[in-house]
């Protein structure tokens, strides 16, 4: 499955291997050049209560990115517990017209918005029961991805660190398991801070990657976010391109060792 | 006697009032959200779109009213 | 130096900053596939002697990547001592019809392929004098890098790790000592085994990434030369953005924390 | 007697004979490499391909002639 | 917690951080010697059917190594769910004549070993609830770690790596954030390859050390079991000391600059 | 020669591989205490001109650590030409009555303490033809390494990282060269941080490690001394000892899998 | 008719038999294990040692005789 | 003319004086160094200590006088 060059998810196939969240930039306009920089298809959105009293006026979120130019991917990002998250989705699919791919993420706490697995094992059961495509935000625990596979998840997504970290993939071995074992799209979810971190979790195969703070707080947003966009790549082509093998002080000339002058 | 015509609800926390015999569609006129993308929940059940005109608000109801914002 | 967009050596612009060699190709197709694929402008060329016998009807390496279209970077791959390295480079002169741009490569035995600073800085210095402009393999040391700038290189260009190795930047900090003390432009050069490797190495602030065997022992030398295009403009692109700070054990919420639905 | 005439050199390590009185183009013209791009090394010294033509070869001549091959 | 310096586990004081299992060795005597070697006060025990018709006059494990003089832990390694692993702390209880202190670990699948962390969670409440003092293997997750001292486990153990993998700690990160979240023990258990790994866990603020293959299987067990006691007093030591902190490039001399000699 | 358990240079045998250097402490007193609990046999000192004026009754380094008890080691440390070290350890060797034991270090400059590899050759020759038993600083470069030996140096001592930076072992790789190709004592010298660090050296299969600001610097430096004796004594019986091999994903169970109880 | 007298169990997924009317200290004392460390679960329950001789065995019984084996 | 009967010399970067026909084992004795472990250089030459007392200064003599301090 991690071996096809396109990325299918529910059924749909996207060209695109990068998804990317819309918080944390300076605006609207910001967002809108930095996402189309990235060449992602699959966005994030958040959903939240209408401040009551603010300018019904101003352009939202879904007038600067409507759902007809791109796939909106309501998520559940500061739930704690699986009520919350299931009742945040049906009103986004309701606001989304009967939408149903969401992004479930049931977090531990504030300080780490780690996930909590026993919660976020609930919604998901839940969510699938309820004709929802979920695609769940996870801990690099191979045995609970699979299990969330099992659950009818149509996407795991481990983290790579912890949301907003920048601290890229801190452990590649579980993830190796994870894509060993589980046979639906894994995308890296949160922990991403520069390109290479983005061309590595391709390279380990991963079928996508998530990210949000790595584009929208890097100094320039949106020359980055064309930099996740060819690493992405890359390290997907480099994937299905077979990479040499390491040779440990083994080392090979890259010329020939026959012909050289005489002396 | 005034407030005696008057329904207390909460709209996403806050309490203020609608008058007797109004539906939900009367909340989404009230906050400009007609024609844009939003969803409706009463006392925890989702109200759709197309019935919000025929629902009408009972006393001591409790609403959401999202919207789509950025998030990652 | 390291902050320009544009690569300049030796007063010549280049607009892609992989470089590339043409050796351990299957053949002189795949080679010139893999080089166009790859982007690369300047590409290494060994210096052998003609074998007596062989069939001169076949076409050869410059038939196939003309110095019209390339510009051709003779190396002194196979030489052991300054004396060596010389007499090859002023044969690539003269092969070269003048040519002046050359990668001096002094090595120091079979098994590690290690540069000799030794000999590499007594060689540089000839053929500086002997109005070469000299592109230098050299190893991380910081102190000689700078010695080799004093004596009028062109480029520094420091082994990630052993030739043919693969094994990736082992020692970036040696790198940043380097970027930060050089201004000529500084290349990444052996020891590139993966599509990341090169991303990180231009993250770091290198001007330029050479690499031969990581795209010619590629399963899909072509793809990865793709890979690679991608993967040093990715990294470039990354380090002019500037990343956003790393942050240990603080998470930020990607999504606004105000405004969740009430329970 | 035919060797008398014959000069004795060598070539990229391997020895062999050319006639006396050739010059250094005819080691070229031999080995077919007219037209292509090399470079030649006599004694240590490099011969510019201008003066190959006016090169006369002498007994014990030690010849290199290299081209560009793939390399890394 | 983390700070003090004696180990106690449910009340009781050990000297000693380092536990040790029991299995993989040539024989009982090289179990004892590379026991005895490693300064261990718990070592862990697996509770197996009796062999019918296997010789009864052979002296057992527990004949080398009796609970007089050792706090024997049995494990519940084998067991792949909750009941199980009960059934098992039930039989070892009934064997050690009341004994309450116990390792729970509950494995996923054979190919990883794993933890099955949902089914874990399941036996800890059991055991807890029947009584018994539960140190508990578990994933690197801080929120789940959380969750098991809650339920009232006396230790917490995440993996360093998989069960016999010997590739020591693979995400320190995670360790760091269960260290500031839990305040009963927390032992690295499982993963540990050689002595380094041993001192990095403890360096890092771990309570102790849980280890097998790495003392069991190294080319002489009873030197290595030497090693695995001083790398354990040496992190421990090292934490409290308090090490230095690094300096990024910034280096300082270790000898005064004022006098040297003048030229 | 780095198989053997015995440290020997210049043919005297010394039962401790930890050398400590005598700088950055608090007080004399501190420095003796934490010598001593490091159990270091050779320990460096600096040569530095007497301040006119200094009160001559105060008791001096040597009066705590007099050479009837320790091995002094003068070094060059501040020296950054050939000629410098070479006069200043002239004057050690007169100062220490003949004593011919030193090390040379050759430093670049302020920032980086960075070996000075062509000025410490020349020294190097220079101290050896004048009869010196000549331990040298020096950066990874196993071929310098080598070239060092060849010369007659009697240890070779590469940076692990900056002097004073505590960065640890950055490039492990270019140490296991250096052990391969070098048959004399190879002392791991500067940027050992922590007691792990130490242990990594000891089993790369370093002979031994010379540190001074990892223990002086720690907030306890007489705890960290005794760590770091442990550090290295651990490290070295684990190097002899044989790690196990490392299994990427491929767990083995430490309990045997038959004769579990059925269900 | 031997048979006819004695009691079918299992012991450790082994099918073997006993005389009607002993107890199960009788198989502890087959097994050699008198005054080593095991336990002993009778159909999932655990049998205390101390209730061993008071126990009898029954038909169809399914013993767990365990002892404590090296174990990481 | 007090100056005219001594010597200029510099000690480790400071200039000082002595008398004429001292020797320099007057100079480690001004320093109170006697009995302790030093080293002399004098105009880049090492003076065994055995030489000090025989050793004259010179005008313009330039000295180093060094002791072991702590270092890494």
């Amino acid at each position: 499955m991690h071996e096809t060059t396109a990325l299918t998810i529910a059924g749909r196939i996207y060209s695109s291997r990068l998804l990317v969240g819309t918080g944390k930039y300076r605006d609207f306009a910001e967002t809108k050049l930095a996402i189309d920089a990235s060449g992602a298809q699959i966005i994030t959105v958040a959903i939240r209560r209408v401040n009551i009293g603010q300018d019904p006026t101003q352009p939202s979120l879904l007038d600067w990115l409507p759902p007809s130019q791109y796939t909106l991917l309501p998520n559940t990002a500061g739930c704690y517990n699986a009520i919350e998250a299931v009742r945040t989705l049906r009103l986004a699919r309701e606001l989304l017209d009967g939408h149903k791919l969401v992004k479930l993420e049931v977090l531990a706490d504030d300080a780490t918005l780690f996930p909590n697995m026993p919660e976020t094992l609930i919604a998901a059961k839940t969510l699938v029961d309820d004709g929802f495509d979920v695609m769940v935000y996870c801990t690099d625990d191979p045995i609970q991805a699979k299990t969330l596979e099992d659950i009818g998840c149509v996407a795991v997504m481990p983290l790579a660190s912890l949301i907003g970290s920048g601290m890229g993939i801190l452990n590649p071995w579980n993830l190796e398991i994870i894509l060993d074992r589980v046979s639906v799209p894994v995308l890296v979810d949160a922990g991403i801070g520069t390109a290479s971190d983005a061309s590595i979790a391709m390279e380990l195969g991963c079928d996508g990657v998530l990210m949000n703070t790595a584009i929208a707080k890097a100094r320039d947003p949106v020359l980055m976010a064309s930099a996740m966009k060819k690493a992405v790549e890359s390290g997907r082509e480099a994937f299905l391109a077979g990479r040499m093998p390491k040779k440990i002080y083994q080392a090979s000339a890259s010329s020939p060792r026959e012909g050289r002058i005489g002396t | 006697m005034l407030e005696f015509f008057m329904l207390n609800i909460t709209i996403n926390g806050q309490a203020t009032t609608q008058n007797t015999g109004s539906c939900v569609d009367a909340i989404i006129a009230n906050m400009q959200l007609v024609g844009k993308r939003y969803a409706v929940e009463r006392n925890g059940e989702i109200i759709p779109k197309s019935r919000l005109s025929e629902t009408p608000i009972a006393d001591g109801d409790k609403f959401e009213i999202v919207i789509a914002v950025g998030g990652g």
